[in-house]
């Protein structure tokens, strides 16, 4: 890789791949969460918390890295707070998690809520009345049943999680060695005209998604032989 | 011994309205169609809750609807063979029988192979649901409540579809669990000779209300009911 | 995955430097020389000027601040955001009127544009973005913007403006001479004179909120070397002295 | 009528292979679980296609393995019972059981009425599936596969866990059909009484192969497949 | 509305709303077809067609913005084509549909997909050997049994549609009274610092989102009484 690539785009590559993946999956039982809450409990302003998971993808991304700006920024709600204790996050690689982590939210929530849904809850009885308590009964049973949902949304998350720029330019900056992830280095490498140099980190994340696609197909199926 | 006081639980046209003790090992009940059996069970599994009532089991309170008690279906060890199965799809026949165990609920020694020996399903441990016959299905159902160690066995139909020859040899099986871990029994059945040879008691119902009941030996089978007396029916086909 | 893989190979004295994205070449190339002479670590943060500001504006940590225009810099500064007293105007440029290489509409002057044939002119945000705004004070200063207002099609920035002319869904447009030439479908068909042309300035100043004036001021100081300008001249951009 | 010639079709441990004429009007097919009787009936419906073979209904050739012919469910015009309902679960009974008419394929007049009052479906009509109990489904199943004015019934246990009266009823209707409509009908059975009141023939099936066929009246019935003459089986359920 | 916004937000607003809606049905039939053919097929190459479905969410939108360009463009591949048949797609409300319609696609395919794959085949089976043809299957079995996944995968879609901003930009400018959207309004509002302005139109895209989930909501239960 380094061979073909420049050293900071192999970096780029690597970092890209990594806070990707950690967002992903920093993100997931969280979001699994409240795609169970969605799904299986009936509360009052339910449609306005699913309003507020799908709200990254409605506005445009800059409103969204702005709003997470003016949060976690030394001037923002949290900022002092994370300051006080040690944590700055703006502008460094714990910026772009949580950019890619908010942005990719609202699409495994609803992959894992309808796949929620979709499950026979009388499945779940039946756990029950042999025994498995409920935390036996979401790893045996829900979790297992709605796989298909999950990882399907899972992958939507990771792909969105490689392609986000709007936000993350905004609250983790566009910093080479730093923050600079394929997608701002693709979009820079546009800006300046030098789109040769942007091409081949192009090729790299569609391969990246492409295994990505094709490791979660054979999990499904992997599952899909029993069932 | 399973007592049901005065259970209401509302249905589709008729609410169900169940006041029965059950002294006797095993109670057969019988009736029609859409009459309310099953509701009956998962109400005693705890999968329906009714709206009044008191279902106690030795002694112990498993509901009472008045005082807002209600046992959750973990906790009440029933055994329950569903009328549709209600198989786990993602398990194989084995991780199925084998579930309660691993929950915790486990069966005597060798109960197991002994199980698994009576229902004919060695072949099919290793099988995934979806590639099971009908009565392969039934036959694992069957299995996986016995594994559940419980303290009563709810059985919705567990021989229905079954080669007589294979049903008799469950039904002695099942007579010898009765006989050695007396486990009592709710048993659904629409043959006059399989109740005749397993139950001590039969409960019939109707629209939801016990409308007869008594010792199996002795039960007046209404005409038809036994279908050897019924070869020829009037045709009571038209409307 | 663990956080210590994270750990930037800068370390605490490093040089934080917010830029304009035009200028990531440039910078790229002085850092490059500055590091030589054992300069401490640059960290670059390119992007939209604009959006440069609103970082600094909510506390993005930054020592370093190069704009494209005055304007971010005055609002800035107006909210004692940056250091007076080392704000300088370090660069110039030019604007210039492209068309396509090939088939390109045949302009020769910007009164050229009023041409029938000349359906869409691709400028930058004219309200938001530098390039855009230069642009269009020009065309205003030359008495053109009211006439041509209906042709005007206003894009992210000025390499959006570059790619619509590339595409051929704009006949021409306007902007930096540093961008025209990194371009080699499009041909310079006018370059506006600095004398007629808006004053365009790339101010540069030490942000108050800086971790590290010092290093910060040393840098700004080495850009305006001669080595310094020496690159900001080989990548197009005027030094005005 | 029915020629179903060396079909063989890979099942879990043994293939099925079927290699029989069926002239009689009413053919029970009987065995063991697990046999190989609802694999027969898919690959006459055209669910399963066999590995070999050829399958003919009235001249017409349904399906020609070697030939690499295949009519396809849509054009094989059998109406099938299956043994797991297979209703639509986002439709309303009624809609289950006019699905066939909507299509295209109308029963004769007066049909759907004749079919429901017999199923004794009128008060579930507008019911969802899912608000049926088990008999209640057996009969809308039934009643789908006769209304879709089929050229062959195929009945998997269609009177499964069907209370005795009702069955008696739902069997001498089934047998008005067979003879008013002359329609063929394949049938699965466990249960003796039920196999000697509706069916002429009777063939065995055991492993997926054809091991006995004869006459309803005269079919040998093995020890203990009537269930009566099996009151006290030897404890053959140690392993 | 017009009381309290600019008549240029208001017509922002208005426009937003069509392109968006347009988008989404215009997306529908292809978007359901591919998932079908991903769920009921196997082919060749299966995983390179899912991954170029999913590529505009991996890619930075400025990229998918330009690779349209270059499609689109007078002197685009397809561009000439189109101009001969007199469309011009560019710098027109045509281009901000087809951004959008290509962002979204993937979330409706995902949606769609998975959820075909959830319908049992022994029900679309059953309806053959009733008569059914295969239309019928598909507007009788396939497509109710799957509607949860499909409204879910729908209302991502329109969500994304909203909320796009990198590719419209590029392929339609951001031109007053002609292709802007509340996205590209927002965002300029952003640049230029005015926040005051920017909120308003937030607010009114998170109202249409939360009306959305909401309609979506009720579709599904609706349907779900029955099942
Ligand atoms: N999808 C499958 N894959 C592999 N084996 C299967 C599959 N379906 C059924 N079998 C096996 O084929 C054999 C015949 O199955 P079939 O359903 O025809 O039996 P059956 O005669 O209908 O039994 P029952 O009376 O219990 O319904 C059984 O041994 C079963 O285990
Ligand atoms: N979810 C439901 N909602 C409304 N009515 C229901 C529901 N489930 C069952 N019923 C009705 O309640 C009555 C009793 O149902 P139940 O399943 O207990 O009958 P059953 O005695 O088991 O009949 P079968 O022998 O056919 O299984 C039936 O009339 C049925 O239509
Ligand atoms: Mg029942
Ligand atoms: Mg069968």
């Amino acid at each position: 890789m380094t061979g073909f690539f420049s050293s900071e785009a192999a970096w780029t590559i690597w970092f890209t791949l990594r806070v990707a993946a950690l967002a992903t999956i920093l993100m997931t039982p969280p979001a699994l969460a409240v795609a169970w809450l969605l799904s299986r409990k009936t509360w009052t302003g339910k449609s306005i918390v699913e309003t507020l998971v799908a709200l990254p993808l409605v506005m445009p991304p800059v409103a969204t890295g702005l709003i997470l700006l003016k949060l976690l920024g030394r001037r923002g709600v949290l900022g002092p707070d994370l300051e006080r204790l040690g944590i700055d996050v703006v502008f460094t690689w714990k910026a772009v998690v949580v950019a890619m982590m908010v942005m990719s939210f609202p699409l495994l929530v609803r992959g894992a809520r309808i796949a929620f849904d979709d499950v026979n809850p009388r499945l779940e009885q039946m756990a029950r009345s042999l025994g498995a308590g409920e935390a036996r009964v979401l790893f045996t049973m829900t979790l297992p049943l709605a796989i298909r949902g999950i990882v399907g949304g899972l992958l939507l998350a990771f792909a969105r999680a490689l392609g986000e720029f709007g936000a993350t330019v905004l609250v983790a900056g566009n910093i080479p060695w730093k923050t600079s992830t394929m997608s701002l280095a693709i979009y820079n490498f546009v800006q300046i005209g030098r789109d040769d140099r942007a091409w081949p980190l192009l090729a790299v994340s569609v391969t990246i998604c492409f295994l990505a696609v094709w490791i979660g197909e054979t999990v499904v199926s992997r599952r899909g032989r029993l069932v | 011994m399973l007592r049901i006081v005065h259970v209401e639980l509302p249905l589709g046209e008729f609410p169900l309205f169940a006041h029965l003790d059950m002294e006797s090992r095993v109670t057969a009940i019988v009736g029609p169609s859409g009459a309310g059996k099953t509701s009956l069970l998962e109400t005693i599994a705890g999968f329906l809750t009714p709206r009044r009532g008191r279902i106690e089991l030795d002694g112990e309170i498993l509901l009472d609807a008045e005082a807002g008690r209600n046992v959750p279906p973990r906790a009440r060890r029933v055994g329950y063979v569903p009328q549709d199965d209600t198989l786990f799809p993602h398990r194989t026949v084995r991780r199925n029988l084998t579930y309660a165990s691993d929950a915790g609920r486990d069966s005597p020694a060798g109960e197991f192979d002994r199980v698994v020996a009576v229902l004919e399903l060695e072949p099919l441990l290793e099988r995934g649901i979806s590639k099971l016959s009908g009565g392969e299905r039934r036959r694992v159902a069957v299995g996986r409540a016995l594994l559940s160690h419980p303290r009563l066995l709810l059985c919705d139909e567990p021989l229905a579809g079954l080669h007589p020859e294979l049903k008799v040899r469950i039904l002695s099986y099942l007579k010898r669990v009765r006989e050695e871990f007396s486990i009592p029994m709710l048993y659904v059945a629409h043959d006059a000779a399989e109740v005749a040879m397993l139950a001590d008691e039969v409960v019939a119902l109707e629209r939801g209300a016990v409308v007869g009941r008594g010792a199996a030996k002795s039960f007046a089978w209404s005409e038809g009911m036994n279908i050897r007396t019924a070869r020829r029916p009037e045709p009571s086909a038209q409307p | 995955l663990g956080l210590g893989l994270f750990a930037s190979p800068a370390g605490a004295a490093e040089i934080r430097v917010s830029a304009a994205a035009s200028l990531t070449e440039a910078l790229q190339e002085a850092s490059a020389a500055w590091n030589a002479q054992g300069g401490e670590p640059i960290a670059f943060n390119f992007g939209a000027s604009s959006l440069l500001a609103r970082q600094i504006e909510e506390g993005a940590p930054a020592d370093l601040f190069f704009s494209a225009d005055e304007a971010k810099m005055d609002g800035l500064a107006a909210k004692e955001l940056i250091d007076r007293k080392t704000r300088k105007s370090l660069l110039s440029n030019s604007l210039v009127l492209v068309v396509a290489r090939e088939r390109g509409a045949h302009v020769a002057s910007p009164e050229d544009l009023l041409k029938p044939q000349v359906h869409a002119i691709a400028l930058a945000e004219t309200r938001s973005v530098p390039a855009g705004i230069y642009a269009r004070e020009y065309l205003t200063r030359k008495g053109l913007w009211n006439r041509l207002s209906g042709r005007i099609v206003p894009t992210e920035n000025v390499r959006a403006a570059l790619a619509a002319v590339e595409a051929g869904n704009a006949d021409a447009a306007i902007v930096y001479r540093t961008d025209a030439l990194v371009s080699k479908k499009v041909a310079v068909a006018w370059e506006v004179p600095v004398s007629e042309g808006p004053g365009i300035s790339y101010p540069a100043a030490v942000l108050t909120a800086a971790k590290n004036a010092r290093g910060a001021r040393a840098f700004l100081a080495f850009l305006e070397s001669q080595a310094g300008t020496a690159i900001f001249r080989r990548h197009g951009f005027l030094v005005p002295r």
